[in-house]
């Protein structure tokens, strides 16, 4: 009796560090490849043994039903899925978790995203134990949903979305009006827009001009990556934002955008594309214009957002300069570490989790590419 | 004179002069050569789409499939092309699958005589859905090397000449005989314009019917095989909205949905209306939320032109004959 | 009628089309039953019979669009059974086909070529079209039927009815076919024409073309068809030669009643003329013009009139129509109705005002296909069926229209059967009743009786006359003189859009002579040989 | 015998062929996933607006023409709706306006087509641009949420003796609209129209006026929509209703309303859009992956249409007293003359 107490202590006491790591974002936790994942017990200094044992002994081989509700099927969100599964992979071997997921996309028109609410009525329905949720549908319409589907017992965690509740409340208390149990994703201001911008400012020295190539205009992302990426500019009044243009968020229209602009402004030093398709899209456009790339010295940086492994080869070939990894394997595995702790652990979690992001170029794509490349190696399926 | 009247294409010839006269005032860059390239370069698989999409309009159907074919053939492109498949062969296997898809749109309109607006739209429904099995929504990389680059019109093969360039102008003038100086091409206008007629003067409705929807299915493919050159790779939801598009420009070039009117030159134009607007909009730097608004003025536009022209020719052609007499 | 009695002596000749005990029925009702007929070469046949009689099943069967039940036919002794048009018309059976089967998007060359267009060979290909040989083979023919070398590369679209109907011809000439069948051929076409037209089937028949020549017109019969094989329900009565046969013998066979010739003409004795000018005046036209086809239209139409218009393809007969009903807008001169000016947005309020119109082509304008009979009939005057002024009441709609049914004695099963099941002649009463339906005070009437048979005629005309004599008011404009001679007061000739003659007290005129003059006279003004009359 | 007579004339009848076919899959889905019932009314009431605009398309197209406008004219009226209601105009005020911006694009899409005579797909894809380009302008200015309304929420989420609100307003809707096309004067007139526009102008119908009235109908009731949405979602996003044309359109098709114009109605609209809606609804619950949707869906769009198209025309030869309608050729869907 008392010792089963004890190993609770210690577990908790472990978990605790662990998530607290997981929300700060640690180095190590950036880089959660299978082996270095810390919950897995690979630690050279703790034992967790007794603590694997205990959590076993609670799960006690229960079954636990998982939601995937991204607003499109896409790379990126194939490798939060990855993540997490793997995550689900070593639980399951560690602790006898059994898990069902179920993944629900919208074909088209990702960013209505209203499809998305019927979705969450069938998880519900269903009684799922806990959903997974990327929309573009209204934060509001979503949060009414979450408190719906949590009075009927399933837990929901946004996750990749924008901190923008759209709730009047919001003004005095961040987290008001946030009815998901946690909310996993990254600052698209100050941790994506901002990095690149502050990239190109240091890499210009502080001089010279941009375009940009935006997200379709209304949706909040391409919004928010806009606010961080000016804010940052001001900041060096060598630098000017010449000239924007939608993009879409898809690569032939980056390029043609890209391409127009540059007809204009053949003389800019650097393009922001609000994703890395875009980016791509404007790096091909560089080419066919026959200008030159970023060397280091000369030529136009062109940085993009995402960090998907084709941007990280176009990366290694020069084509683009710089890109904002948000590390989508790393938030596909927090989303499931996350509801672990909550779900079975009974454990607090931060109601906003920010992964780490980082920008990649030459000079460390190695790292976060091979990172990548290991989650997707692993062939693990739900 | 009346006969320039009557040409379906007048009207977008002017349209194409109005916006571009008034881009060349307040746009410096707009009358360069450069910024030409840039955006037709943007267009011509557009046009592609565009031009099949008039061939299966002149013969009164209408194929809402393309784009998701195009995409869905991009995608064999890729895939094929990643099994290190010869440039020819895959590209004849992209053709192939093009022609198949249309044949059955062809078939499912004319044999099993479905609403040509549903089963086109199932079609692509189809389509997309197998290049998104294929995919699992994470885009075909990795395919792409030089030759590709010059099929999609990335690199050219000489001087300012593109493929995509190339495969527009030829397609172009293939069509275009085809509708003016072949049998084939009358037969198109007949079955669009009176079906039982056609049918009657003994000519198989079915074949030329089901003909159209072929042609416009490779043009589909075609356009897609430059798109995987040119986009470098293929995301599940490559397709989307193209077929509005090409539908536009083919309405825009004198097309009608009743059938029997439809000119390749009027698809083309109409299709480098629409490329130009956005080329000057993005030139102007118009807020991108102002966008939509600006394309759906600059349709309008071209409806009204094509309008006022018509009852212009009226006028005309009634003064004339006033003359006579 | 002209027509000089030319014989050939068909009796000793071959027969080419040998039609054996042909029967066809559709769910349980027999079209056709055991039809028999021979075509001999060179022989004009005439297929006769009232609507429904089996005629157009017989075409069907010939022409490869439907298939028989049992029998055969045998084509120069080989038995044939085409699957479908195209079938037949290798196999050398050529129909022109009642209702025009031209392509409006394709010119004139293209139609009548169309389906066996002339390649030229190029580089071992044979793709490209060889317009210039397809002009030369056509050109001589088109040019007797007043078809111009230019004509050729305009879109049939930008024709006339008639002219279209003229094309049709010259595209079925054409043809090198054996047997040729012309079904209504001359419906709607001008008394030139229909000469033009005799004397090409002469041509034909003498160059050994069988022809089945299906008419409801029995004047025209004499001196051009050689034989004539009678149907009625679905059965062939004895083929008779027409050399011995009078027209009262052939009705009296096809419709199983007595008519007399008298029944079918002399009835416009019953309108008196002096009734016209001194009842008031309903409508009248000032110098109304309209750009290129209308010029300068003035008369003017009294209560209890019928006023005839003639005039040849293009004149500006139905244009003047359409004007007056507010569906093209003039651009000059005044129109009054009751005194007072009236300026029409749309059809709609010349309907309001009390004019109504019977249009010319009667598929494309007049009856509205995918609606029943009683609600063809209610159409233009809802209110009339309707409670608290607009809902409809289906229970009024059906009374109303089975009141039609029974005055206008229309052929139908049911009022709620759909229109296009009808024939021609019930379709065409029913859009009668449609415009009586809108109490009109003025009735314009646009080929009263195109592709109706003379039993149907002789009942449309009836229609005309009793709405006359209840006060009302009438425009006939028709092709056959003929018609407008048994209907009209007052006949206006028309020619390039203006008034070129006007013949008055048409009714007073009972002899025959006095009516060959008129016809002569009309004739010559169309056709602008002469000028008497003009103003 | 008797009986079946019955059955042929009433399979003839557009909309019921669809409307057994949709009973069929819901009891194959209730039979496949028991929780399938318990998810009826969420998922209906997602689809009500979608449903009305199905209707809208429906009654455009039996006039003959088709709208593009609708799904985007939709998704602008919720947007209007929201910012008015959200910036304290009175409940009653802001919903009047939704409605009317639908009305408007309505008036101007019948305006622009009826005046200068153009083509109608290019001008109502025109209208599409602009109303979905107003809502993003419009979205980029304000914040399109936030409003505190209780009458107007509870305009869905409200419910009579269980049964949502929004089913009332909508049923209502469309049985006023079902009324309005079977029962009345301009009901009449819009099939006369549909079935041939040149005969019905000559017959004294103000063809121009009936379009007109067509196209601020399908308007008005993506207004309705456009309000319905906005009190559902509680917030608004630029791109809302974008793509819910097609969905509409091909709803009245499989509900049996032919392109050609002419034919069909309100109720067989419903069906048609039911029938779409509960498909999707049931594939999902089935755990169809994503993926396999595309053409799952296709598939069914294509039966369903099949399906409705063979069994009427059996039901039409069928009934049909008179043996000459057979011999001519039958007459294929979207056959514009």
């Amino acid at each position: 009796m008392k010792s089963t107490i004890k190993t609770k202590t210690l577990v908790l006491a472990v978990i605790a560090s662990l998530v607290t790591l997981t929300m700060t974002g640690s180095a190590a936790n950036a880089i959660g490849t299978l082996k270095q994942d810390a919950l897995t017990g690979t630690s050279a200094t703790v034992d967790t043994a007794a603590t694997d044992a205990a959590i076993r002994k609670l799960v006690n081989g229960r079954t636990i039903k998982l939601g995937f509700a991204p607003p499109i099927l896409s790379e990126a969100y194939t490798i939060a899925q990855q993540g997490a599964w793997n995550q689900m992979k070593d639980y399951e071997t560690r602790y006898g978790v059994k898990w069902v997921w179920t993944e629900e996309a919208p074909l088209n028109n990702a960013h209505s995203g209203v499809e998305t609410t019927g979705f969450i009525q069938n998880y519900v329905a269903k009684k799922y134990d806990a959903v997974f949720v990327c929309s573009a549908a209204p934060a509001t319409v979503m949060q009414q949903l979450y408190k719906q589907g949590s009075a009927k017992g399933v837990e929901f965690y946004q996750f990749n979305s924008t901190e923008q509740l759209n709730q009047k409340s919001q003004a005095t208390d961040a987290t008001a009006g946030l009815s998901s149990v946690s909310n996993i994703s990254y600052d698209n201001r100050w941790q994506s827009g901002a990095l690149a911008a502050q990239y190109i400012a240091d890499e210009l020295k502080g001089k010279g001009e941009i375009i940009m190539i935006l997200g379709p205009a209304g949706s909040d992302w391409t919004k928010l990556r806009e606010q961080g990426f000016r804010a940052v500019v001001k900041k060096y009044p060598g630098l000017k934002i010449v000239g924007a243009a939608d993009g879409g968020y898809v690569r032939d229209k980056g390029l043609t955008a890209a391409a127009d602009l540059l007809t204009k402004y053949p003389k800019i030093n650097a393009i922001y594309g609000e994703n890395e398709d875009m980016a791509l899209g404007a790096s091909a456009a560089i080419d066919a214009a026959r200008l030159k790339h970023w060397d280091g010295k000369s030529g136009i940086i062109t940085i993009g957002a995402d960090g998907l492994v084709s941007g990280m080869d176009e990366i290694r070939k020069g084509n683009l300069t710089a890109t904002v990894n948000v590390g989508y394997a790393d938030m596909g595995r927090t989303m499931i570490r996350t509801m672990f702790a909550h779900k079975v652990l009974g454990m607090d979690v931060a109601k906003f989790i920010r992964v780490p992001t980082v920008i990649v170029d030459k000079t460390n794509v190695d790292i976060f590419q091979s990172q990548i490349k290991a989650e997707l190696a692993t062939k693990v399926k739900y | 004179m009346k006969k320039f009247l009557s040409d379906p294409i007048l009207g977008v010839i002017i349209l194409l002069l109005l916006v571009g006269g008034v881009a060349s005032f307040t746009v410096d860059v707009f009358f360069t050569l450069q910024n030409f390239t840039n955006f037709l370069s943007g267009s011509y698989f557009v046009m592609l789409l565009a031009m099949g999409m008039t061939v299966v309009l002149i013969s009164g159907g209408i194929d809402l499939s393309i784009g998701a074919v195009m995409a869905l053939c991009a995608g064999i492109v890729a895939k094929l092309a990643l099994q290190g498949m010869s440039v020819p062969l895959v590209i004849v296997c992209a053709l192939a699958v093009g022609a198949f898809v249309g044949c059955l749109n062809g078939l499912l309109v004319t044999v099993v005589g479905l609403p040509d607006f549903i089963a086109t739209l199932a079609m692509s429904a189809f389509a997309t859905g197998i290049l998104f099995i294929w995919t699992k929504g994470t885009p075909i990389v990795g395919y792409m090397d030089e030759t590709y680059k010059q099929i999609g019109g990335l690199a050219p093969i000489y001087r300012g000449v593109t493929v995509p360039m190339v495969t527009a102008i030829v397609i172009a003038f293939a069509l275009g005989a085809m509708l003016k100086k072949t049998k084939f091409g009358v037969h198109l206008f007949s079955v669009g314009s009176n079906r039982l007629a056609t049918r009657q003067s003994g000519i198989n409705v079915t074949k030329i019917r089901i003909l159209a929807y072929v042609i416009s299915g490779v043009c589909a493919a075609l356009s897609g095989i430059i798109m995987a050159g040119r986009n470098t790779t293929v995301p599940p939801d490559l397709g989307g909205g193209y077929e509005v598009l090409a539908i536009a420009a083919a309405l825009i070039g004198g097309a009608s949905l009743m059938g029997g009117r439809g000119r390749i030159l009027g698809a083309i134009l109409g299709e480098v209306v629409l490329a130009m607007t956005i080329n000057i909009i993005n030139l102007l730097g118009v807020p991108s939320s102002y966008q939509k608004i600006f394309i759906g003025g600059i349709l309008l536009l071209a409806v009204l032109v094509n309008q006022f022209v018509i009852s212009l020719r009226t006028k005309i052609l009634m003064r004339s004959t006033n003359k006579k007499s | 009628m002209s027509a000089p009695l030319a014989f050939s002596p068909t009796e000793s000749a071959p027969v080419i089309l040998d039609i054996r005990q042909i029967s066809k029925s559709y769910q349980g009702v027999a079209a056709l039953e055991n039809a028999n007929l021979q075509v001999r070469k060179g022989e004009i046949h005439a297929v006769l019979g009232g609507n429904g009689a089996g005629k157009s099943t017989l075409i069907g069967i010939l022409s490869g669009v439907t298939q028989p039940d049992s029998g055969e036919f045998l084509l120069e002794g080989s038995a044939l059974a085409p699957r479908n048009p195209r079938d037949a018309i290798k196999s050398g059976i050529t129909t022109i086909y009642q209702e025009l089967s031209l392509v409006p998007a394709l010119t004139t060359l293209e139609n009548i070529f169309l389906g066996r267009e002339l390649i030229i060979e190029r580089a071992g290909m044979k793709v490209l079209l060889d317009r210039k040989k397809m002009k030369n083979e056509v050109i001589e023919l088109a040019q007797i039927f007043g078809i111009s070398k230019d004509e050729l590369d305009i879109p049939i679209s930008e024709f006339g009815a008639l002219k279209k109907k003229v094309i049709e011809i010259v595209k079925a000439l054409t043809f090198d076919a054996r047997i040729l069948i012309l079904d209504e051929p001359t419906s709607g076409l001008e008394e030139e024409e229909r000469l033009h037209l005799f004397d090409h089937m002469r041509n034909l028949r003498s160059r050994g073309v069988g022809l089945i020549w299906v008419t409801h017109h029995l004047d025209e019969l004499h001196g051009l068809a050689d034989v004539a094989t009678i149907f009625r329900d679905g059965r062939t009565l004895e083929s008779l030669n027409l050399a011995n046969s009078t027209v009262e013998e052939i009705t009296n066979l096809m419709f199983g009643i007595q008519f007399n010739e008298a029944g079918l003409r002399t009835k416009t004795n019953r309108l008196q003329k002096d009734d016209a000018s001194s009842k008031p005046e309903v409508l009248s036209l000032h110098e109304v013009s309209r750009a290129s086809v209308l010029r300068d239209i003035s008369f003017s139409l009294h209560a209890g009139e019928i006023i005839g218009i003639s005039g040849l393809a293009g004149a500006g007969r139905t244009e003047l129509a359409r004007v007056i009903m507010g569906l093209d807008n003039r651009t000059s001169g005044q129109i009054f109705l009751m005194g007072k000016e009236v300026k029409f947005k749309s059809s709609a309020s010349a309907y309001k005002a009390g004019i109504a119109m019977l249009p010319e082509d009667r598929k494309q304008l007049g009856i509205i296909s995918g609606l029943s009979v009683a609600e063809n009939i209610s159409i233009s005057n809802l209110q009339s069926v309707s409670k608290f002024g607009f809902i409809i009441s289906r229970k009024k709609e059906r009374e109303l229209a089975t009141k039609y049914k029974e005055i206008l004695s229309i052929r139908t099963p049911s009022v709620n059967q759909k229109i296009n099941n009808l024939s021609g002649g019930s379709q065409q009463k029913a859009i009668v009743a449609r415009c009586l339906n809108s109490n009109p005070s003025i009735l314009i009437i646009d080929e009263p009786t195109q592709g109706v048979d003379v039993a149907a005629k002789t009942e449309v005309h009836e229609l005309i006359r009793d709405f006359i004599s209840k006060g009302g008011a009438a425009i006939v404009i028709a092709s056959e003189i003929q018609e407008l001679l048994e209907l009209s007061h007052e006949i206006l000739v028309l020619r390039n859009g203006s008034i070129v003659g006007r013949i008055e007290n048409v009714q007073e005129s009972k002899e025959k002579s006095r009516i060959v003059q008129i016809k002569s006279e009309v004739l010559a003004l169309s056709a602008g040989k002469r000028s008497k009359n003009e103003i | 015998m008797k009986f079946k007579n019955f059955f042929f004339r009433s399979v003839s009848i557009t909309g019921i062929p669809i409307f057994g076919l949709l009973i069929f899959i819901v009891a194959l889905f209730q039979f496949i996933v028991p929780i399938f019932n318990a998810t009826v009314g969420d998922y209906i009431t997602n689809l009500v607006p979608v449903l009305l605009l199905t209707v809208g398309a429906a009654i455009v197209i039996i006039g003959g023409s088709i709208d593009l406008s609708i799904g985007t004219v939709c998704g602008l009226s919720a947007g209007i709706t929201m910012w008015t209601l959200a910036s304290g105009l009175p409940t009653a005020l802001s919903i009047l306006l939704g409605i009317a911006t639908g009305a408007f694009f309505g008036l101007l899409n019948g305006f622009i087509i009826t005046k200068f005579g153009i083509n109608d797909f290019i001008a109502t894809l025109a209208t599409l641009n602009i109303s979905g380009g107003l809502l993003i302008v419009l979205s980029q200015a304000t914040d399109l949420y936030g409003a505190e309304s209780e009458f107007f929420t509870s305009l869905v989420y409200g419910s009579f003796f269980g049964i949502p609100t929004s089913f009332f307003i909508a049923g209502a809707i469309i049985l006023l609209m079902q009324f309005l096309l079977l029962k009345t004067i301009l009901g009449r007139r819009i099939f006369a129209m549909g079935n041939s526009g040149a005969a019905a102008n000559v017959a004294g119908i103000n063809v121009r006026n009936v379009k007109l009235a067509t196209f601020v109908l399908s308007g008005t009731l993506a207004g309705c929509a456009g309000v319905l949405l906005a009190a559902r979602l509680g917030g608004v996003q630029a791109f809302l209703g974008l793509g819910y044309e097609f969905t509409a359109i091909a709803g009245a098709v499989v509900g049996g309303v032919s392109l050609a114009g002419g034919r069909g109605s309100a109720a067989a609209a419903l069906a048609g859009g039911l029938f779409i809606g509960t498909l999707a609804q049931g594939l999902q619950l089935i755990g169809v992956e994503p993926i396999f949707f595309g053409i799952v869906s296709g598939l069914a769009l294509i039966i369903g249409v099949i399906f409705d198209q063979k069994i009427q025309d059996i039901g039409q030869l069928r009934s049909r007293f008179d043996s000459r309608v057979l011999a001519q050729p039958p007459r294929k869907e979207g056959d514009h003359g």
